[in-house]
């Protein structure tokens, strides 16, 4: 009953936010593919994206006055691409200082889970010390009006922007696993890392290239993220846990998986806000969490990376 | 299959650049780091470069710099002149005496009963404030990292919601002392709510195990750390049950003994918590040294090293991470119940998530597996926040991010902890050369398809 | 002026280190590192004794201790009353007439309850400290005044506004604090709406907090009373995304929001409520009535109203307060913020208390001090009745026009218009 | 078990000690074993051979349950007790915990070992034979009456494992550090210690030296007559399966394709055609993963 009432009302919001837990859903996801490992680290790369998204925006928009027109296009594309890239870096860098000599060592998984939870917390706290402990705004880029109302729904600028954005990043990513030559490479290490390695594939480089990809998917989520709520140093902690319960959701491993548990996810916990309190609304993906780990732990797709449906 | 075989192979030589001058850079960029680590400003909301300009634009950083410089020389030329293993052929006779002695059980006798005097003796000259740091955090996290130990250092799973059931402890002492605002009708002395926590939290964490643990050993990670939430959201929301953020209503009473004619109630003061707590952690310790040489520690270790040849010898895997999983717990909430009560007032942001984080790094530190190192890496990290506090040394704040970067740095060059067990040690090594496991994360043995 | 005296404290430290060699001798038998550390502070512990006097040439020297967060992510609040508290301290030793000199102990206890009485530990144990400033917080505040209470020490808090900290039943015997509780800014919010803005039906919000909880149930009794329609919700406070409670606002059709929570959580909100269609009069507490409300929440803060039980120094047309934001300018390198004139009226208030003691000052003798004092701060005539509560509580109203947050008037004086 | 008199030994009504029943396991689109038959009589030394890749460890696995397969069933019978390894509908299949196989009386040794590195050869056998005992952790903890008499008399038939398998004299090194041939028979040991009826041998000569592969062979016929344990091993190596194996079963592509008395197996047409098409009759390196198939 709870849900007849506004069920549009919520379902759009659901979409926008489930489409960010997605982006972020295939870093975890490409990661476990490729190493079997949580990269708890992942929720900073996140973060970092968002900084870096937002330091550009404020040193190029002024003050008080809000762009329009093909400027606001530019801004919009400008702190995608720098929450990317910084996205992409971290994650490149984590990959090199933190998790390669543990690989080289052969560490257990123990150790590499302790390592990114490590790498975790010294990071959002250096990014606390560094940028202060306050939410800060994203100046506004665009004026967030209303597009088009869907039954009552109004549908806004932002909206359609964080929808279509994450869409065509993940269709860019799906084209690139599934058809070049570097996707084959990962699908491939996910699969069997040592027949890979036998058969000439560089193992780090692939390693590496899967961070960065799944780096700049989380970087661009952290921007969005960031315009359409805020800037925080540990925004990336909620966002980055449910991201990981959606990539279980729909098969870890999974690139397509991830991409409908986060789409999913974000429908369910926003749509289960019309039917309780708000308060509640983070043990959502928990439950889901849980659910999924007891009765279809391969998740709705199925797991593994190599084993493309 | 076939896009492995379909990939051209691709052996591109990498062009060399000398690795001292990596080295060099590596020490120059971890100078900077420390530099940007130690300002003791902090950035705002809106001033983004604050901390940035306090780093680098001061005489300071150069210091740093040039410590990473001359710490550069130094490696290198230990380095080059093989220092290292000239040190380590000197001393090996030593060292193997050292070994020999340190084995020996007289001497481990010796250094226990050294260590139990000290921790009787030496906390009676303090300051005041100095004893409520060592009851406040020092017992406390020394007790919980013992707990911990069992699930980290023994049986190799990752507990990220351990904080959890020390709330759990802590509260279900609120309850029973009718400190919350539902009440059971009667008031039990801490003491007796002192079981009943234990078991609460044994069953809260089969619970919680058991639809986890049948699946891989590090999901149980990401499911504790959602269970932690929950945990605290149902601490907040529920304020009709739990005082919400407001905390418990009523202070809950500390300690008190009060049969056969024998009347002591605990206060305020701190020494008298202290006993108490050294007290039930000499029990706990005594309880788990016992655990770890008997059957049940033998599985763990099994388990830890190659789960499928453990369950094919008859170890049922799962009960036994389980029962580690749940002795984790209940020591926790043990802990939580001394913690209520002599705080007196909680309130859920006792507890928040960092804190299992926290605690894992004092197991880490100290040394996963041994009793000694986790207890001598707890007090040690517990205690000097404290000294830096008192001498406003580090800003507080801080101090999360030095723990992760401890966390990393320990992972990365000594991941054996401090003074860590020789088994564990052993299973780094082995693991190293990939013979053993040394966790339980993998997949559990048994219903592959 | 704090620098200083941590060097002081440190030459203590190393002068007390070489008397405890015994102690050394027996803790090098003993080995471990950690002993070592423990040691140091063991030699340590004698080391503030009245006697040590140092800087104040023949003057005796006291210390007013500061309790709150200086770090974390409650800092500002805390930063904002100890600036208030040093700027006092400071215009005090200047002036010259007091029989002593003052220094100020910081205790940071990050807002944290369970780092409350570690706080309050530090202070106490500094037998210098002669009254406290804070806890800034209430939770923080319960947990650490059983020790206050027990050292006999005057703990005046500027900021702490959950009722229940002077109910008797606690026995927290050494607390004041000079703004009025929750309950009075509950029961004048409530009557401010109803009345003064004329809604039928309120929809109201807490963020689960200790603060939040007290202030929404203080409101809804009252607007109960006044006859007005409620919708009560929780946010907790952190989350991040309010764009379906904002929607659940805009469902509601109810005339006014009133969000108790701190700023940081109000923003946000403000900014989801700014994409819905949501027409009412949006308000909130004291916890967000700060310029970072603002920078925020931009555009969408326009025209957010707060009760607030605190003078707004940036505000006020009145001479010495606008001499107290000068001078607290210069010396803090920011403006004053929420709750710095209730902080420097503290500070004062303890130190008119302890100026009449000359070279006698001691704890017992400023709590008794504080139970009668009378006094005329910035921000109120501050006057204790007997369980610590201020008697003068008046609640003012502030909105944001234009960007910034100006004064509205008192709540009373607005019924009555 | 061992000491519940003699049985004999192809007693024809008894049902056998293992039935394997139309077993097929797959690996996505891969058949690992294809309508697999297998029946082990007790006290028999019995033989499992195959090219690599056949499906030999996959069916020890499925024996284990390490794998379910999906179709089939498996039986072993003790004392008149028959017990289903596989059970469940079509759709939702079970098998039974590798620790509960073992439990029934189902030992295994592995193609490439797997003991526990870190530990002494003692404890290794020792952590098997204890897995009998019901000593809980408070029981341990509070060394109780019973878990302490437990511990002692765990202690002695580890002892005596350790004599039977010669490994007396290196109980306290570490099981990482004695040669490839002690730890096999280490293994061997471990396995033992769980008290078993049946006892599953993956290659156990693989690896060893001419010396040591006689030994074995001592040691496998000691475990069958004086234990009264029944074998059924995987073996390339030929000779040792002709001398010691009553019974040999040939897997190829997963399928069985022939089985009988040695010598007439090594006669079989079928079987000589297999091993010669196949590309190479040298010993596996790979280890599991090869007869995994993915």
């Amino acid at each position: 009953m709870c849900l007849s009432q506004h069920f549009w009302q919520f379902l759009i919001p659901g979409i926008t936010l489930g489409c960010l837990y997605a982006l972020i859903a295939i870093g975890y996801t490409l990661v476990y593919g490729v190493l079997q490992l949580i990269n708890f680290a992942h929720s900073e790369v996140f973060m970092t994206g968002g900084f870096a998204g937002l330091f550009l925006v404020q040193a190029l928009v002024t003050t008080g006055v809000t762009p329009h027109g093909t400027e606001s296009v530019l801004y919009v594309v400008l702190g995608i691409c720098c929450g990317a890239i910084f996205g992409g870096i971290v994650a490149f860098l984590l990959e090199r200082v933190a998790y390669r000599p543990l690989r080289r060592r052969n560490a257990p998984r123990l150790i590499y889970l302790i390592t990114a939870i490590g790498a975790s917390l010294f990071l959002f706290n250096l990014a606390g010390k560094l940028f202060g402990r306050d939410k800060v705004n994203v100046p506004e880029l665009y004026t967030n009006g209303v597009v088009f109302t869907v039954f009552g729904a109004q549908v806004r600028v932002q909206q359609i922007i964080i929808v279509c954005t994450a869409l065509g990043m993940m269709l860019m990513l799906d084209a690139v696993v599934n058809r070049t030559k570097l996707g084959a490479g990962i699908r491939a290490v996910a699969q069997d890392s040592q027949t890979a390695s036998l058969m000439g594939v560089n193992i780090n480089r692939v390693i590496s290239q899967t961070f960065v990809i799944g780096g700049l998917l989380g970087g661009a989520a952290g921007f969005l993220f960031g315009t359409y709520l805020n800037v925080h140093y540990q925004m990336g902690f909620l966002p980055g846990i449910k991201a990981f319960a959606a990539a279980v959701l729909g098969g870890i491993g999974n690139i397509r998986g991830a991409m409908i548990g986060g789409l999913l996810l974000g429908i369910v916990e926003s749509l289960s806000q019309s039917c309780m309190s708000s308060q509640w609304i983070d043990v959502v993906a928990f439950v889901v969490l849980i659910l999924v780990l007891m009765f279809r732990p391969t998740g709705i797709l199925g797991q593994r990376l190599g084993r493309a449906a | 299959m076939s896009q492995v075989g379909g990939l051209p192979v691709r052996v591109k030589r990498s062009r060399k650049v000398d690795p001292r001058l990596v080295r060099l850079f590596g020490w120059l960029v971890l100078g900077a780091l420390l530099r940007l680590m130690t300002v003791t400003t902090e950035g705002t909301a809106t001033d983004h470069t604050l901390v940035l300009d306090a780093a680098f634009k001061s005489t300071a950083l150069i210091w740093w710099l040039l410590g990473a410089v001359a710490v550069w020389a130094l490696t290198e030329l230990w380095r080059a002149r093989k220092v290292g293993s000239l040190v380590s052929d000197r001393t090996a006779g030593a060292r193997k005496q050292w070994r020999t002695v340190s084995d020996r059980k007289l001497t481990r006798q010796l250094a226990v009963l050294a260590l139990v005097l000290a921790a009787l003796i030496i906390p009676n000259l303090m300051s005041e404030f100095y004893q409520r740091v060592l009851v406040d955090q020092v017992a406390v996290f020394v007790l919980l990292a013992v707990g911990l130990n069992v699930v980290v250092g023994w049986s190799g799973l990752l507990d990220l919601g351990y904080i959890a059931f020390f709330a759990i402890g802590a509260y279900t002492t609120a309850y029973f002392t009718g400190s919350l605002p539902v009440t059971p009708g009667f008031r039990l002395n801490p003491f007796v709510i002192l079981p009943i926590a234990v078991i609460v939290c044994l069953i809260a964490g089969l619970l919680l195990g058991a639809p986890t643990l049948r699946l891989r050993g590090d999901y149980l990670a990401i499911v504790t750390l959602g269970f932690h939430e929950i945990v605290q959201l149902f601490l907040v929301n529920k304020n009709n049950w739990t005082g919400g953020n407001q905390g418990v209503s009523k202070p809950i009473p500390h300690f008190s003994i009060n049969i056969f004619g024998i009347h002591y109630q605990w206060t305020l003061d701190s020494m008298p918590y202290w006993y108490l707590f050294m007290g039930m952690l000499a029990i706990v310790v005594f309880l788990f040294a016992r655990l770890e040489h008997s059957k049940v520690g033998r599985s763990w270790t099994a388990i830890r090293e190659d789960e499928v040849a453990a369950a094919a010898s008859g170890v049922p895997t799962v009960k036994y991470k389980l029962m580690a999983f749940s002795i984790g717990a209940s020591t926790s909430g043990l802990a939580g119940v001394l913690y209520g009560s002599r705080l007196g007032y909680i309130n859920p942001a006792s507890f928040p998530v960092v804190l299992s984080i926290t605690v894992l790094s004092y197991v880490i530190f100290g040394g996963m597996g041994a009793i000694i190192g986790v207890i001598a890496g707890a007090a040690l990290l517990t205690f000097l926040p404290a000294v830096f506090q008192e001498q406003n040394l580090v800003r507080q704040e801080d101090i999360p991010m030095w723990i992760g970067a401890i966390l990393v740095v320990m992972m990365l060059f000594r991941p054996q902890g401090l003074i860590p067990s020789r088994r564990r040690r052993r299973e780094l090594r082995l693991a190293q050369q990939g013979i053993a496991d040394a966790d339980a994360m993998s997949e559990a043995p048994e219903g592959r398809q | 002026m704090v620098q200083h005296e941590q060097k002081g404290r440190g030459l203590a430290l190393t002068l007390q280190w070489k008397r405890c060699v015994v102690h050394k001798k027996t803790v090098l038998a003993a080995a471990p590192v950690m002993i070592g550390a423990l040691a140091l502070s063991s030699c340590s512990s004698s080391k503030s004794k009245p006697a040590s006097a140092g800087g104040g040439g023949n003057k005796p020297s006291y210390t007013i201790g500061f309790q709150g967060p200086l770090t974390g992510p409650n800092a500002q609040l805390g930063i904002n009353i100890d600036n208030a508290v040093k700027l006092a301290v400071a215009q005090a030793n200047a002036k010259g007439d007091l029989p002593f000199t003052l220094k100020v102990a910081e205790a940071d206890d990050q807002g944290d309850p369970a780092k409350g009485p570690t706080a309050a530990q530090q202070l106490i144990g500094n037998s210098n400290v002669m009254g406290v400033v804070g806890p800034t917080f209430s939770g923080a505040t319960k947990a650490a005044q059983p020790l206050f209470t027990q050292a006999n020490l005057a703990s005046v808090s500027a900021s702490a506004t959950n009722s229940s900290l002077t109910d008797p039943a606690n026995g927290f015997k050494t607390f004041f604090r000079i703004v009025p509780p929750d309950s009075t800014q509950g029961t004048a919010a409530a009557d401010y709406m109803a009345k003064a803005l004329k809604a039928k039906s309120v929809y109201l919000i807490d963020d689960k907090s200790d603060y939040g909880v007290g202030l929404c149930g203080n409101i809804k009794t009252q607007l109960t009373a006044d006859g007005v329609n409620v919708v009560s919700d929780s946010v907790a406070a952190g989350t991040n995304d309010y764009s379906a409670a904002a929607t659940k606002v805009a469902n509601s059709g109810t005339q006014a929001m009133y969000y108790c929570g701190y700023y940081a959580d109000a923003a946000p909100l403000a900014k989801a409520l700014k994409n819905t269609p949501y027409t009412g009069k949006t308000l909130s507490g004291d916890g967000s009535n700060d310029p970072k409300f603002i920078s925020l929440a931009g555009s969408a803060g326009e025209g957010w109203q707060f009760t607030c039980p605190c003078l707004s120094a940036a505000a006020s047309t009145d001479p010495t307060t606008q001499q107290f934001v000068k001078d607290y300018t210069a010396s803090a390198n920011q403006p004053p913020g929420t709750y710095s004139p209730e902080g420097f009226d503290v500070a004062n208030t303890l130190i008119t208390v302890m100026k009449p003691l000359g070279t006698n000052v001691t704890r017992g003798a400023v709590v008794t001090g504080l139970r009668s004092v009378d006094f005329k701060g910035l921000t109120k005539q501050i006057k204790f009745q007997p369980n610590g509560e201020v008697t003068e509580k008046s609640i003012f109203v502030y909105q944001v026009k234009n960007g910034q947050i100006t004064e509205v008037g008192t709540v009373d004086k607005l019924i009555a218009s | 078990m061992s000491d519940t008199g003699h049985e004999p030994r192809h007693a024809a009504p008894t049902p056998p000690l293992l039935a394997v029943r139309a077993v097929t396991l797959r690996f996505g689109g891969l058949t690992s074993l294809n309508d697999v038959n297998l029946t082990v009589e007790r006290g028999a030394i019995q033989a499992v051979i195959g090219p690599n890749g056949a499906g030999k460890t996959s069916l020890f696995n499925c024996l284990t349950g390490v794998y379910t397969p999906q179709l089939g069933s498996i039986e072993f019978t003790s004392d008149g007790v028959t017990t289903q390894l596989v059970t469940g509908t079509e759709r939702r299949r079970r098998s039974k915990k590798p620790h509960m196989v073992s439990r029934i009386g189902v030992a295994r040794t592995f193609q490439n070992i797997r003991l526990f590195a870190a530990l002494s050869a003692f404890d290794n056998v020792k952590i098997a034979a204890e897995t009998r005992h019901r000593t809980g952790p408070v029981g341990a903890m509070l060394h109780l009456p019973n878990a302490q008499a437990n511990d002692r008399a765990t202690d002695e038939r580890t002892e005596d494992l350790l004599d039977f398998v010669g490994l007396e004299g290196v109980a306290d090194e570490l099981a990482s550090s004695l040669s490839y041939g002690v730890q096999r028979r280490l293994e061997i040991a471990r396995a033992l210690a769980t008290d078993p009826q049946l006892l599953l041998l993956d290659e156990p000569a693989a690896g060893t030296n001419p010396t040591e592969k006689r030994e074995l062979e001592q040691l496998i016929r000691r475990i069958n007559a004086e234990r009264d344990i029944t074998v059924l091993l995987i073996e390339h190596d030929m000779r040792l399966v002709m001398s010691i194996a009553d019974r040999v079963t040939v897997l190829n592509f997963g399928k069985v394709i022939a089985h009988g008395r040695p010598a007439q197996v090594q006669q079989d047409p079928v079987v000589v055609e297999a091993y010669l098409g196949s590309a190479d009759e040298t010993e596996a390196e790979g280890g599991e993963e090869a007869d995994r198939g993915d």
